[in-house]
């Protein structure tokens, strides 16, 4: 079996392509005003979104954008999310770190956010999805590798659709490769091969 | 089944140019299959020809003769062609192979598209009518002439019907690498045939029935019973397209190989040695047996008035 | 999914506190000794924390959990027929929350990052391929295991390590503090008068094969296995249990059993209010109020990305022992729905376990393996 | 009068597989033209994202060094196109094939080995005719009676639908398989930038400063059935074809005429088949290539059939690249959908549009639709246009 792409979107240098089409673009802006902007660009209302760290924020975003072109009417149970991510959590680790460097009392808005897979959580919550969540750490992406997975949870009957991809947040620097994927497989009935 | 009349006929093979029903003195013991290039000059103008592939210049200098005998306005030009034009594909894919080639000329391009012969005819003639290219195989000029009876049933009245096909020493190159035998690769030929079809004006000539089967269990059964069903008798002479088909049904028989060689659409060139046997009233009827691949095969049937 | 290929695990290992190697931690466990205590001046900064954390003398480096887990993959693979080719048909997965996160206090950013500690770990291992990290919260340990079955099933890889590890640390225990999850004395999960959690850590690993005679001892069976996601709340368990009892139906959907095969349930079982609540609920929801279950936290305290494996272990030699743990800390069951918690160890013969796991990010997962 | 129904289709291109999906795809303004790297060259493309290896799989088909990609993607088209149809019946089946390149990219690994002064595998050349890509196609599907490939460049698949069309209306066949197929190549890649009309940038179309097209690659059929077989079939009519026809421009091999003269006589003549008026056609899905030459004339010829008050249309092809032969199916099984769900596509990458006409449609627009027109033009003059009906 093999899948194929039904959306993309990627966030990197102050520009969301949906699509291969520049969807929005601001240039020298910092990291954090961009996941304002890029938030109100959506024109959405979506108050938990600015209680997220950068991490869980760009994921959303990229994931909202995406979702825009496409108006599938999911069931509940049939995205499966499954995401790369490079530096893990550490941009939030390492506030909650300084928080324990500093003496200061550690805050559990921030400690909640110092494992990667909440913003698989996030999006879940988000779109009311119960499907499967993987979320693996890897140094770089690779879609082919990245299709592999997605194949295997569509292919093993554990999903019907593949929502994720690559993303990565440090400091000022971030990158998303989202897809949503679904089988590219041929139901047939055929008897007469 | 509309009745097909043949009006004009002419074929360009390695037994020379020919016009018309007239039986020509046919050489049987041809060691060479390359078609005789007539003087092409007389209907393509020169400044074209220097371009063309031997391919299009040969359906050129068929059809456009034709045209030039009558005044009729063609409703369709429908041409088979088993490997269209190879010369000019050759040509190109050379281009293109060679390292870093940069910007190519688009010549060879533009004339290696299987419809140039059809389309050429077209614009030489300013005809806007239907036009057809049909490239199924060793069955590309039977599925042509199925595809002319179809028009006429749906009224189109007049229609000039061709094939052509051409040899390029590669093809020779493939066969001894493929282990043909050499007698097999010598009988590699090339040709063009077209006909003046007509759906309402007589001319004591005409196709009676055509039938192309891709499947067929049992070849024998099935010529016997198209032969029944057309209450063909023995004077009927059979036009054999294929090399080493053996039919052992009581009449003369004819294998085009050895005539003309062996090509996809030599069954065109079959039609236009039936019109002679025809005109010549040896026969009733001439029937042309393709059986090209394993299990299909193409019967076509003529009589005359 | 288990398709027409046979996945096989065994070779279950748990290196912790409570003992070094499977043998050592089941027969203490047995014997109703606990991993935990009370640690005096854990960290800078925390000064009494009960939990479950290794004597700092047993190890040599400033990286505890390399050699911890080092310690569980060799451990491991001591147990398999050596006779077999490791080569790239093999499939390495560690499952972590937090890796090796107690160097972020220097600021070593590359040190901090779990697939640092991967890389470290693989350098020991007799086989070369790419290893993965899997890091989902507290379902770490099954989100692997799960990862690697399906990964066998399709016919990708032929076996798998999988090795589950996080350490106590200051990152954590401050963390979870943050939240009131903790416990200060030890836990009691499923209790009527549970109050939060202990930590701890340790590693654990096992090996899945679609091979049989890999194993040195008679493996058991993975049957099917699934995530789900609450999609109610990032850090609090959802009240219903929805995502859970979504899990397990699932998993039991591509296990081909029904609910009421199931014999016996490794749960979660934090010792939190909210999660065990959670968990009864949507137990009780698949009918299985009545299934014998354990939580085997009050033994090593919460170890996160390694808990699910470290319970997937010691359950797997419950089975072969056929010996299954009280529910230590646990005096009477007091979760809403009425459910029979082991508080004693009890001798049974179980063909059929369910193993779950929740998870910060609203994930569960949920597991069947059978005893051949 | 026998009803020409289309009750299956099945489709790939660069957007993926599937009618379904596509459409999807289509409505969302999805394109599967990408920037890929071909030879140390970029450039824009359609290209199905999935090697012949994954094609073989999804055929259900042994993976052959042999088997020619055209013939892979026409294989997967196909099978969807028959997925609720079974071939062995009391009704013969016909199957109609367009390609123009075949097996060229085999043949393209014969002369690049030859160039290198390499030993030629001369078996690569076993799919370099047409008709044995289409042979592979059948063979794998099951029994057909009869089996053509028509090669009249761009406007091959359109012709196969025509061809088809007139087979069930003559009542000589009740079921007949048509459509194209046509795989990225070499040949083509080099040949159309040899012509210089090769966009090096996302392609136009309809756009004032359109550049050229730019190729990609698929397959879709349509399964065509006479009412009586439907009713053994059991299918369900997704549209009819009511109209065609093809003409011929014969002004140039590869230019068209800058009135669009045998493209306004073959949307006259199939007007006149299906007879409707210019004014009952709700959607037309243009040829639309992208090219200077095509568009102009193409819209010319709208307006000299249509009047002034052109119906709502676009071209496709900024979303599948020109797949060349396919293109006329591929782009038929988009107007099929086009009825089925009451959607006209949008047109790809407009900055300025090329027509006044708001009839250019920019974004795709949701209305009942009873008639679509799809065009297909080709080298040598080749013109066709075909429509299709609500049942």
């Amino acid at each position: 079996m093999a899948i194929q792409v039904l959306s993309s979107c990627s966030i990197e240098n102050g520009t969301v392509v949906v699509n291969g089409t520049p969807e929005y673009s601001v240039e020298n802006e910092v990291f954090s005003d961009f996941l304002k902007s890029a938030y109100r660009h959506l024109d959405i209302s979506y108050p938990k979104y600015f209680k997220m760290d950068k991490l869980c924020q760009l994921a959303f975003l990229g994931t909202e954008y995406l979702l825009k072109t496409n108006d599938i009417p999911f069931t509940d149970d049939e995205v499966a999310l499954c995401f790369f991510n490079g530096r893990s959590s550490l941009d939030t680790d390492s506030k909650h770190q300084q928080l324990i460097n500093d003496g200061t009392k550690v805050s559990p808005a921030v400690f909640v956010y110092t494992l990667p897979n909440i913003m698989m959580g996030e999006i879940a919550i988000k779109n009311k999805w119960y499907g499967e969540n993987l979320l693996i750490l890897r140094p770089d992406f690779n879609f082919e590798e990245w299709a592999l997975e997605a194949d295997l949870l569509i292919s093993s009957g554990k999903a019907t659709y593949c929502l994720g991809g690559w993303v990565d947040v440090f400091q000022d620097n971030y990158q998303l490769h989202l897809y949503l994927v679904e089988a590219a497989e041929i139901k047939m009935k055929l008897t007469s091969i | 089944m509309q009745k097909l009349y043949i009006h004009q006929a002419i074929s360009i093979s390695t037994q020379g140019f020919w016009e018309g029903f007239d039986l020509p003195e046919l050489r049987e013991d041809l060691e060479e299959f390359k078609a005789v290039d007539p003087d092409y000059k007389t209907v393509i103008p020169v400044m074209s020809l220097r371009r063309m592939s031997k391919i299009t210049k040969m359906a050129l200098m068929c059809s456009l003769t034709i045209s030039k005998n009558t005044e009729l306005v063609w409703d369709g030009i429908i041409v088979g062609t088993g490997l269209g034009n190879l010369a000019d594909t050759e040509k190109f894919l050379t281009l293109i192979s060679a390292t870093d080639a940069g910007l190519n000329s688009p010549t060879a391009f533009t004339q290696s598209s299987h419809n140039t012969l059809s389309g050429q005819i077209a614009l030489q003639l300013k005809n806007h009518g239907y036009n057809m290219t049909h490239v199924q195989r060793g069955f590309s000029f039977e599925n042509a002439l199925q595809d002319a009876i179809l028009q006429a049933n749906c009224g189109m009245k007049n229609i000039l019907l061709g094939s052509a096909d051409e040899h390029i020493p590669l093809l020779d190159t493939l066969g001894r690498e493929m282990k043909y035998e050499e007698r097999a690769i010598v009988q590699f030929g090339e040709g063009a045939s077209f006909f003046q079809l007509s759906a309402d004006v007589p001319s004591g000539i005409f196709v009676q029935d055509a039938l192309v089967k891709m499947k067929s269990e049992n070849q024998l059964q099935e010529i016997d019973s198209f032969v029944t069903k057309n209450k063909v008798d023995k004077k009927c002479c059979l036009l054999i397209t294929t090399p080493d088909m053996i039919v052992d049904c009581g009449m003369d028989r004819k294998s085009l190989g050895d005539l003309v060689g062996n090509y996809m659409t030599n069954s065109g060139i079959a039609i236009h040695l039936g019109c002679a046997y025809l005109q010549r009233e040896e026969y009733n009827h001439v029937l042309i047996l393709n059986a090209n691949s394993e299990a299909g095969m193409g019967l076509t049937l003529f009589g005359h008035e | 999914m288990a398709g027409k290929i046979n996945v096989f695990l065994g070779a279950e290992n748990v290196i912790s506190p409570l003992g070094w190697g499977i043998q050592e931690t089941f027969s203490n466990a047995k014997n109703g000794r606990t991993g935990l205590k009370e640690l005096e001046q854990p960290f800078p900064g925390i000064t009494n924390l009960f939990a479950a954390k290794f004597d700092d003398a047993s190890f040599s480096t400033d990286s505890p959990i390399e050699e911890f887990a080092g310690e569980s993959c060799r451990g491991s693979l001591e147990n398999l027929n050596f006779e077999h080719q490791l080569d790239e048909r093999w499939l390495f997965v560690l499952s972590t929350t937090k890796g090796d996160i107690i160097h972020l206090k220097n600021g070593e950013m590359d040190r901090s990052n779990p697939y640092y500690l991967m890389q470290q770990l693989q350098k020991e291992l007799p086989f070369e391929s790419q290893g993965k990290v899997i890091s989902c919260a507290c379902i770490s340990g099954l989100a692997a295991l799960i990862y690697a079955a399906d990964k066998i099933a399709a016919d990708q890889v032929d076996h798998a390590l999988i090795v589950g590890a996080d350490a106590l640390s200051e990152f954590t225990s401050l963390g979870f503090e943050s939240f009131f999850a903790l416990d200060s004395e030890q836990c009691k999960p499923f209790d009527k008068s549970r109050k939060g959690l202990n930590l701890g850590e340790a590693a654990a690993s096992l090996v899945l094969s679609k091979d049989q005679t890999l194993f040195q001892t008679s493996p058991l069976r993975y049957l099917g296995g699934a995530t789900s996601n609450d999609a109610n709340h990032i850090s609090g368990p959802s009240r219903t249990g929805e995502g859970l009892y979504r899990a397990v139906d699932k998993a039991l959907k591509y296990s081909h059993k029904t609910a009421d095969q199931i014999e016996f349930v490794s749960a979660h079982g934090t010792g939190t209010l909210f999660n065990d609540e959670m968990e009864s609920k949507a137990f009780a929801s698949h009918g299985l109020q009545n299934t014998p279950l354990n939580s085997l936290k009050g033994y090593f305290g919460h170890t996160l990305g390694a808990s699910s494996l470290v319970e997937m272990a010691m359950t797997m030699q419950s089975m072969r022992e056929n010996v299954f743990l009280k529910t230590m800390g646990c005096a009477a069951s007091g979760t809403e729905t009425e459910r029979n918690v082991l508080t004693e160890n009890l001798g049974m013969e179980i063909k059929i376990v369910l193993k779950t796991a929740s998870g910060f990010g609203g994930c569960n997962a949920a597991v069947l393996i059978e005893n051949q | 009068m026998i009803n020409v129904n289309v009750t299956g289709r099945g489709v790939v291109t660069a957007l993926g597989i599937s009618a379904k999906h596509h459409f999807n795809q289509l409505r969302s303004g999805v394109t599967g033209i990408s920037h890929f790297q071909r030879d140390e060259q970029f450039l824009y493309a359609g290209k199905v994202h999935f090697t012949n290896q994954q094609l073989s799989k999804l055929c259900g088909v042994e993976y052959s060094d042999y088997s020619s990609r055209t013939a892979l993607l026409g294989l997967l088209a196909a099978r969807e196109a028959l997925s609720n149809t079974i071939l062995d019946s009391r009704f013969p089946a016909a199957f109609i094939n367009g390609t123009t390149v075949g097996g060229m990219d085999l043949s393209e690994q014969y002369f690049e080995a030859k160039s290198k002064g390499q030993p030629a595998d001369a078996a690569l050349f076993g799919m370099h005719d047409l008709g044995a890509n289409t042979d592979f196609i059948a063979k794998n599907l099951g029994d057909f009676q009869y089996i053509n490939t028509i090669s009249t460049a761009c406007s091959s698949a359109a012709n196969a639908i025509m061809l088809g069309a007139q087979l069930i209306q003559s009542g000589q066949y009740q079921r007949v398989l048509v459509g194209g197929t046509d795989a990225l190549c070499k040949f083509t890649i080099e040949g159309f930038k040899s012509l210089m009309i090769y966009d090096s940038e996302l392609c136009q179309p309809f756009d004032a400063n359109r550049r050229g097209l730019n190729l990609g690659e698929g397959a879709a059929y349509l399964l065509l059935e006479s009412d009586e077989s439907i009713m053994e079939s059991g299918n369900q009519c997704l549209a009819k074809v009511t109209g065609w026809a093809n003409r011929n421009d014969a002004f140039h091999n590869t230019g068209t005429s800058p009135e669009g003269i045998g493209a306004q006589k073959a949307m006259q003549a199939a007007l006149e088949i299906a007879n409707l008026k210019p004014a009952e056609i709700d959607y037309i899905n243009a040829h639309g290539t992208g090219t200077q030459n095509n568009d102009s004339s193409e819209l010319a010829a709208m307006e000299a059939v249509f009047g002034t008050e052109l119906p709502d249309f676009s071209s496709t092809k900024g979303a599948t690249g020109h797949t060349l032969a396919a293109s006329g199916a591929i782009e038929a099984v988009f107007s099929v959908e086009s009825l089925l769900q009451g959607c006209a596509y949008g047109n790809f990458n407009i900055s300025e549009p090329a027509t006044a006409s708001k009839a250019l449609l920019r974004k795709a627009v949701s209305k009942d639709i009873q008639h679509v027109m799809s065009n297909s033009f080709g080298f040598g003059g080749n013109s066709t246009s075909l429509i299709f009906s609500k049942c």
